[in-house]
């Protein structure tokens, strides 16, 4: 097609297939082809939709909160129930971000329509469990929106006994709603785990896997192995709530301790289920954008799994001035620590990638860029909440508030967004705004900083979280916080104006969408920029040359076209008769 | 798409592909071996072992698991895979209940005396006077 | 709400003009310690995060190539450089948490012969018991001596934190927790004009700590706050911890605040008392059987002893109860009362008695005795 | 893989060709092995959340197990041997019939398959009705969970008109299937539908055993009444005395138990108790009292002390009541949670067995494709398995 820009004698492989009629988008129409899709392609925008909706109203809340805080009486909720308020509000925004958003956000948006397609799969290994988990999901939103509609929920997220066993608003409709949200999270773990078991096409070997697909399975070993607790420990708090069962509350002989032993168990991994997915998705960005072979492929995946596993042997750093023993404290200081390490690898890596690359500062590779900036310092913030004596003053404090968000802000929402306009091509196959996409990086990073740095400041000088007023002497630094999630939410917006106009949300103002989408605009190597964009129904028109996800050599730039193309590929020849259809079995033999 | 009747040829020459069906006499044997199991575990609670008796009860109770996990859920002729997965759980479990059951022991010297516990015997008429009598 | 916006210049003028500091003042034996732990934590990280912040802008700008170049070199990775950065911050990370966890452990050891103070949060509030039954919501300690906490809840969670001694410890409903600290740094104590004048603009309603900066005894104090969240009130749930120099200025304090205060009824206080020294832990109100015997069936009752003798419960026998509690033991019951001896004023004896009349079921529910009628009862 | 393919769900048909694509195989898979693998993963992974489900039930007991141990003694007296260790064996021999028909399956022994999985299904009915009757009789006696516990020792028996008919509430939804499958088995052999007929017949046989299982607890449950009754009678105050107890230690079963546990265990409660009340802030006159009891020791004379030493050892033995809402109810709370959810996971097998019975009867399955015989059947083993831990945890404790 565009051989004449290539050297003489190079064979131009067809870089794009020739373009299907139909996309997963347009095969089927109307509004039942999507409720019952099967195809996780169609399920992962569903996702997409959903946890973006969960997202702006848990964030509507967040800056509630944060114009509440401007001034040490509170600003918006006045009265006598103006703390109640207050509290119902920091609650939700805390337990929707986590359970509706954060958790289902890179795994089950971004990971159901990228993990088939990376992996050159034809779906999921399940389908119909894949469509399932995605109501559960919405059952589980409506269980928390009957929560909000039925007298609120006052509890934290974290749902501490006593405390959530003696309050009035809805606990019982709360917890069922986080109960079956688990177990959509279960599923799709479990999903994701037989998929890239057993459903790897040939020559698709562990080690050609990307690194986002690496990220994926670690986080699903989690799902699989800690999400039961939570649905345990949260069906026994219901039944603690309706029946005292006496075994976490303290009026019937139980140990609200063990309560946090049960809670933390699972919420601790569930960081990780929170963190790890963004670090595949910055691995693969980080590689893509700087042209150039991911660096310490191997270290960057055995992280991931090490991290998925040391995550369930720290889950005590929560407790450190609960009451645990002082033994029981220390071992779980030092087991903190070691979680550590494989992080810290993974930032290295990222940046060793950089070195010599041909960096394009892209929108995704801002977003990449301002998560390594903002993780590490999340990251290293959480040395000072690791190591005891410091975690004495420091925890329930307004520094593991700054640190947290730090990492599940900084962190995922970054990496979430930059996976997003990432991938953004390959999902609805128009090309955004480049400029705005930049504006929006720049705004949510400036944002961003402005609010939660001065939430270090405030939590190191002794301002408890979770309060509703507070003493003067901290007004200033939380007015400049306020500031801050006005420029973070503004910029949040322009993100999602950018995304929307692309694809023509706007067009009726005049607006225009955005270009059509090559099949690879970025330079990636891995099996999705294969197809085309969008990805027809069945992903591949035919089946997907598996090579090395980051190999790059063979990639070159059309400018014309504006898309990267394939020369000379060093297509995996596969025999017609293969002894075995899917060797992948024999490798998980072993 | 050859490659399905190819496979098959590639299997044991007993036809059934990747099915291992298990032989009658073995799932007899397991089920008897199984109930004289429980037999001796009901057995055993009338003697007194003392502070073996948990270390019985849960040594009988996992030799009769492994029974049923080797042969009637095919652990033996599965891919080692799925056994390891599965086992693997138990190492988690084990971190759960070690971790906070021993946090628990630890620290069960710092929990409140119920005074109602004590509140009934102390009251109870009879028991006084066995205990109040020297 | 945009006034105050207006006001934002100014206030992060105020913030960076002013003392800026990072942690709030040092005021006992831990602060020091744990400032400069978290100080040698917080230059580790910026050792770590200075040249990685520096490397990725760098990187940025110096590899940043228009689209289609190359990169210049195609490294897939470099194993002792890997083990090298993997290896090395371990040994930062071991010297932060052995720091820590000695530090964590002096925290958790009470020294010999610490004060110890009973803690009780509640919803939401603290009360201090300085022993002798003085309760006080304000906690009062003493200079360089050593204070052990002993804290219980009788609701939900709560957590006690002093910023200014580095401490915190959750109060958790269903068992003690205990915490220590050594405060080195007494309270001021305001001039007797300055809190005069606070005590006449303040008025009779409650005391405004963070107006005046001060106690109503005119002493400086330090925050502690609940930072485990309990609900509505979570936010309030302050006090203040006021440092003594020296023994007597605690006892005169402690002394103050012991005494019935003039305006209360010996009933109000009575009942106060009941529910303080726990009486109400054996003896209950409604007839049910605890460790002791109800109240409802005290003052007038006939008694019968475990002896087999008989009387009635009046005035004197309560108050020979208190003081002499293992004497006369009613039918049914363990002799495990504690004296009082010592533990409780002739006045609040009284009032005691006072209250048991109110909530007695049998003779008279009766006008208060008057103090001059108690005091004349003797042993 | 080295064609293209089309879409699975939609349009069938456009496959007519597609040779090597049986019905039974999803069309995302390539070959009936990749099928079959994908499912035994899956399952294996689902048990391994299921696993980790049951482990905060574990946890909870490991932990009180160990707090109070002389309440979970007292307390295990109350659960009846003789009908868990028969539901074991039924549990146990339905492992045998499920195991058997995976192997009916493997082998397309239809027949067989049907009557494999009903007399698994039926095995599954046979321990629920024994689970009912172990239920309704606590709670008949008001061994419930904390919150709700209401256990009288000195009337251990209340009058079966003063509480809701327990055992006909939870017959009745099993009574309502029964008819229903009744009605079902007469129209189908009307109407003359075999293939009907073909799954009500055995799902009638299914229904029933629920009864028998019923039948069967009523008769152990009524032998093992009249010997506590006997017992209790023995004791004129219907307080255990100390020739019950003896009894009860000569006596291999649990019979006697319940007015052991009534009185309680003896277990020494020494000074540290005091201590401990001691370190109640509120209850200052404890505090009090030791402080008092040190400075006499140290300043007076040594004869109050010995009064007052013998007052405290006059109380280093006490009687904990293990019979109370916060203890022996956190035991019942712990025993209904763990058999409660066990319970709930033999319901939801009855509900795929069903399915699975259904199937057979069509003859779905064969050589190719019994997946989902062998996942229901390791998902039964499973629910299995846990009563083997179940059982000795929560019937044999001495």
């Amino acid at each position: 097609m565009s051989a004449g820009s290539l050297p003489s004698g190079s064979q131009v492989k067809d870089p794009g297939y020739p373009t299907p009629s139909e996309n997963y988008l347009t095969n089927s129409k109307g509004i039942l082809s999507w409720i019952f899709t099967l195809d996780h392609k169609r399920i992962g925008v569903m996702y997409l939709v959903g946890v973006t909706l969960a997202f702006g109203v848990a964030g509507l809340l967040a800056l509630l909160i944060r114009l509440h805080l401007f001034q040490p009486d509170g600003m918006v909720f006045q009265g006598e129930e103006a703390n109640n308020w207050y509290n119902q509000v920091f609650t939700l925004h805390g337990a929707i971000m986590v359970f509706l958003f954060i958790i289902p956000s890179v795994p089950a948006a971004l990971g159901n329509f990228l993990v088939p397609v990376m992996l050159g799969a034809k779906d999921v290994a399940f389908p119909r469990l894949n469509l399932c988990s995605f109501y559960l999901w919405v059952f589980g939103a409506l269980f928390f929106v009957s929560a909000l509609c039925a007298s609120g929920l006052d509890t934290g997220w974290t749902f501490y006994t006593p405390y959530s066993t003696t309050t009035d608003s809805s606990v019982i409709l709360a917890t069922s709603g986080a109960f079956i949200l688990g177990f959509s999270s279960i599923f799709t773990g479990l999903n994701f785990i037989v998929t890239i078991n057993t459903m790897r096409p040939p020559g698709m070997t562990w080690f050609r896997m990307p690194l986002f697909l690496w990220a994926t399975y670690a986080t699903s070993i989690i799902q699989v192995l800690a999400t039961p607790v939570l649905g345990i420990t949260l069906l026994l708090l219901i039944a603690e709530r309706t029946m005292h069962i006496g075994i976490f509350d303290p009026e019937y002989n139980g140990d609200p301790v063990t309560f946090q032993h049960f809670f933390w168990f699972y919420s601790h991994p569930a960081v990780y289920i929170m963190i790890l997915p963004a670090f595949g998705i910055i691995s693969d960005l980080i590689s893509v954008h700087s042209h150039k072979r991911i660096f310490g492929y191997r270290f960057i995946a055995y992280s991931s799994i090490a991290i998925a596993l040391l995550g369930f042997l720290v889950w005590g750093h929560h407790m450190f001035t609960a009451g645990m023993s002082s033994l029981t404290t220390i071992i779980f200081s030092a087991l903190t620590f070691t979680v550590s390490v494989p992080s810290a690898i993974k930032v290295f890596n990222w940046l060793a990638t950089m070195y010599k690359g041909s960096i394009s500062l892209t929108t995704p590779m801002c977003y990449a860029l301002s998560f390594i900036f903002l993780f590490t310092i999340g990251g290293l913030t959480g040395l000072h909440l690791g190591t005891l004596a410091t975690d004495m003053h420091l925890h329930d404090t307004y520094f593991v508030v700054a640190h947290f968000h730090y990492v599940m802000v900084g962190g995922t929402l970054v990496a979430f967004l930059g996976g997003v306009f990432h991938w953004w091509p390959k999902m609805f196959g128009k090309m955004y705004s480049e400029a705005g996409g930049r504006l929006s990086a720049f705004l949510v990073f400036a944002g961003f900083n402005l609010t939660f740095l001065p939430q270090f400041i405030l939590g190191s000088r002794g301002m408890p979280r979770r309060y509703a007023t507070y003493d003067p002497e901290f007004a200033g630094l939380h007015q400049m916080s306020t500031y801050g999630s006005m420029l973070l939410g503004f910029g949040l917006l322009v993100a999602l104006f950018v995304l929307l106009r692309s694809v023509g949300a706007f067009s009726r103002f005049g607006l225009a969408c955005g270009k059509k989408a090559p099949a690879n605009p970025w330079g990636g190597a891995t099996l999705e920029w294969q197809c085309t964009s969008p990805p027809p129904f069945y992903n591949f028109e035919r089946a997907p040359a598996v090579g090395d996800p980051y190999d790059f050599s063979d990639l070159e730039w059309e400018a014309d076209e504006e898309r990267y193309v394939t020369v000379e590929p060093k297509r995996e020849v596969i025999p017609e008769e293969q002894p075995k259809p899917a060797p992948a079995h024999a490798e998980d033999s072993n | 798409m050859s490659s399905h009747a190819h496979s098959e040829d590639g299997h044991s020459s007993d036809g059934h592909d990747f099915a291992h069906p298990m032989s009658v006499q073995t799932l007899l044997a397991v089920f008897f071996a199984l109930t004289f199991l429980t037999v001796i575990t009901v057995a055993q609670a009338s003697f007194d072992f003392g502070a073996f008796e948990v270390a019985t009860v849960m040594f009988i109770a996992t030799v009769k698991a492994v029974l049923v996990m080797a042969f009637f859920m095919h652990m033996l002729a599965d891919k080692p895979f799925n056994a390891i997965i599965f086992i693997g759980s138990f190492v988690f479990v084990g971190l759960f209940v070690i971790f906070t059951l021993g946090d628990s022991l630890m620290t069960s010297h710092s929990f409140e005396p119920r005074v109602e516990e004590l509140a009934p015997a102390v009251a109870e008429p009879t028991i006084t006077t066995v205990d109040g009598a020297p | 709400m945009f006034a105050l916006m207006n006001n934002m210049p100014h206030l992060l003028g105020d913030q960076l003009a002013s003392k800026f500091t990072w942690f709030p003042e040092q005021a006992s034996t831990f602060a020091a310690e744990n400032d400069w732990l978290f100080f040698f934590i917080t230059w580790i990280c910026v050792l770590f995060f200075i040249p990685i912040a520096g490397c990725l802008f760098y990187f940025c700008w110096k590899y940043c190539k228009p689209k289609g170049q190359k990169a210049e070199s195609n490294t897939a990775h470099n194993t002792p450089l890997e083990l090298a950065w993997s290896i090395l911050p371990s040994f930062f990370l071991v010297a932060m948490f052995v720091m820590g966890a000695r530090s964590y452990l002096n925290q958790r050891t009470v020294p010999e012969g610490a004060n110890n103070i009973g803690l009780k949060a509640f919803k939401w509030g603290w009360t201090m018991d300085y022993g002798k039954g003085v309760m006080n919501p304000e906690l009062h300690i003493l200079a360089n001596e050593p204070t052990k906490l002993s804290m219980r809840s009788s609701d939900v969670i709560h957590s006690v934190f002093v910023p200014a001694f580095r401490a915190k410890k959750d109060v958790v409903p269903g068992r003690y927790n205990y915490m220590w600290f050594e405060a080195d740094v007494a309270s001021e104590r305001v001039s007797d004009e300055e809190l005069a004048k606070a005590k006449f603009e303040n008025g009779d309603g409650v005391w405004d700590y963070d107006k005046w900066q001060f106690t109503q005894d005119g002493y400086r104090f330090f925050d502690l706050y609940c930072t485990e969240y309990c609900g509505k009130n979570h936010s309030v749930m302050q006090t203040v911890v006021v440092v003594h120099e020296t023994v007597e200025d605690l006892d005169a304090w402690i002394e103050k605040v012991s005494k019935r205060p003039a305006d209360q009824t010996p009933e109000a206080w009575g009942e106060k008392l009941y529910n303080q020294r726990g009486c109400a832990g054996c003896h209950s109100l409604d007839g049910t059987k605890r460790v002791g015997p109800s109240f409802k069936e005290s003052y007038g009752n006939q008694r019968r002893f475990a002896d087999g003798t008989n009387a009635t419960a009046d005035e004197d026998y309560i108050r020979n109860s208190i003081l002499y509690p293992k004497k006369q033991v009613v039918e049914g019951y363990q002799p495990v009362m504690p004296s009082y001896q010592g533990q409780l004023s002739d006045d609040d004896i009284a009032s005691i008695i006072a209250y048991l009349k109110t909530v007695s079921d049998y003779g008279p529910k009766a006008a208060p005795v008057t103090d001059d009628e108690e005091t004349n009862i003797e042993e | 893989m080295s064609t293209i393919e089309a879409s699975p769900e939609v349009g069938h048909d456009e496959h007519g060709h597609d040779h090597d694509h049986p019905p039974f195989l999803a069309h995302h898979f390539d070959t009936p092995e990749q099928q079959f693998d994908s499912g035994k993963l899956g399952i294996w992974l689902f048990l391994v959340t299921e696993v980790l489900f049951f482990s905060g039930m574990f946890c909870a007991y490991a932990i009180f197990r160990a707090l109070r141990p002389e309440v979970f003694e007292g307390c295990s007296q109350f659960l009846n041997t003789k009908l868990g260790a028969i539901n074991t064996g039924v549990l146990l021999f339905s492992s045998l019939t499920m195991a058997w028909a995976v192997r009916c399956s493997q082998l397309e022994q239809h027949k067989g398959l049907v009557g494999t999985l009903a007399a698994t299904l039926s095995c599954a009915m046979i321990f629920l009705g024994v689970k009912a009757i172990e239920y309704s009789h606590k709670f008949g006696m008001g061994l419930l969970p904390a919150g709700l516990f209401a256990y009288d020792p000195s009337n251990p028996h209340p009058d079966p008109a003063g509480h809701p008919p327990y055992l006909a509430y939870i017959c009745a939804p099993f009574a309502l299937a029964l008819a229903g499958v009744l009605v079902w088995l007469v129209v189908s052999a009307v109407t003359g539908n075999k293939f009907q007929f073909a799954i009500a017949k055995p799902l009638s046989v299914v229904c029933v055993c629920f009864f028998v299982g019923v039948g069967l607890g009523t008769f152990l449950e009524s032998g093992e009444e009249s010997a506590d009754h006997v017992d209790v009678h023995a004791d004129p105050n219907g307080l255990a005395t100390a020739s019950v107890m003896l009894e009860a230690e000569e006596s291999a079963a649990a019979d006697a138990a319940p007015a052991i546990a009534a009185s309680g265990a003896m277990i020494p409660v020494d000074e540290s108790v005091l201590e401990i009340l001691a370190t109640d802030p509120t209850n200052v006159g404890v505090v009090s009292g030791l402080n008092a009891l040190e400075q006499q020791t140290a300043a007076a004379g040594t004869s109050t002390v010995t009064g007052d030493g013998a007052i405290l050892g006059a109380i280093t033995t006490t009687e904990i009541d293990v019979m109370t809402p916060t203890t022996a109810g956190v035991f019942f709370s712990i025993y209904y949670c763990m058999t409660g959810i066990h319970a709930i996971h033999i319901l939801a097998g009855i509900g795929v067995l069903v399915w699975l019975l259904v199937r057979a009867v069509r003859q779905d399955f064969n050589r190719q494709y019994f997946g989902p015989v062998d996942y229901v059947g390791l998902y039964w083993h499973l629910v299995d398995l846990i009563w083997i831990y179940l059982f000795p945890l929560l019937y044999l404790i001495r």
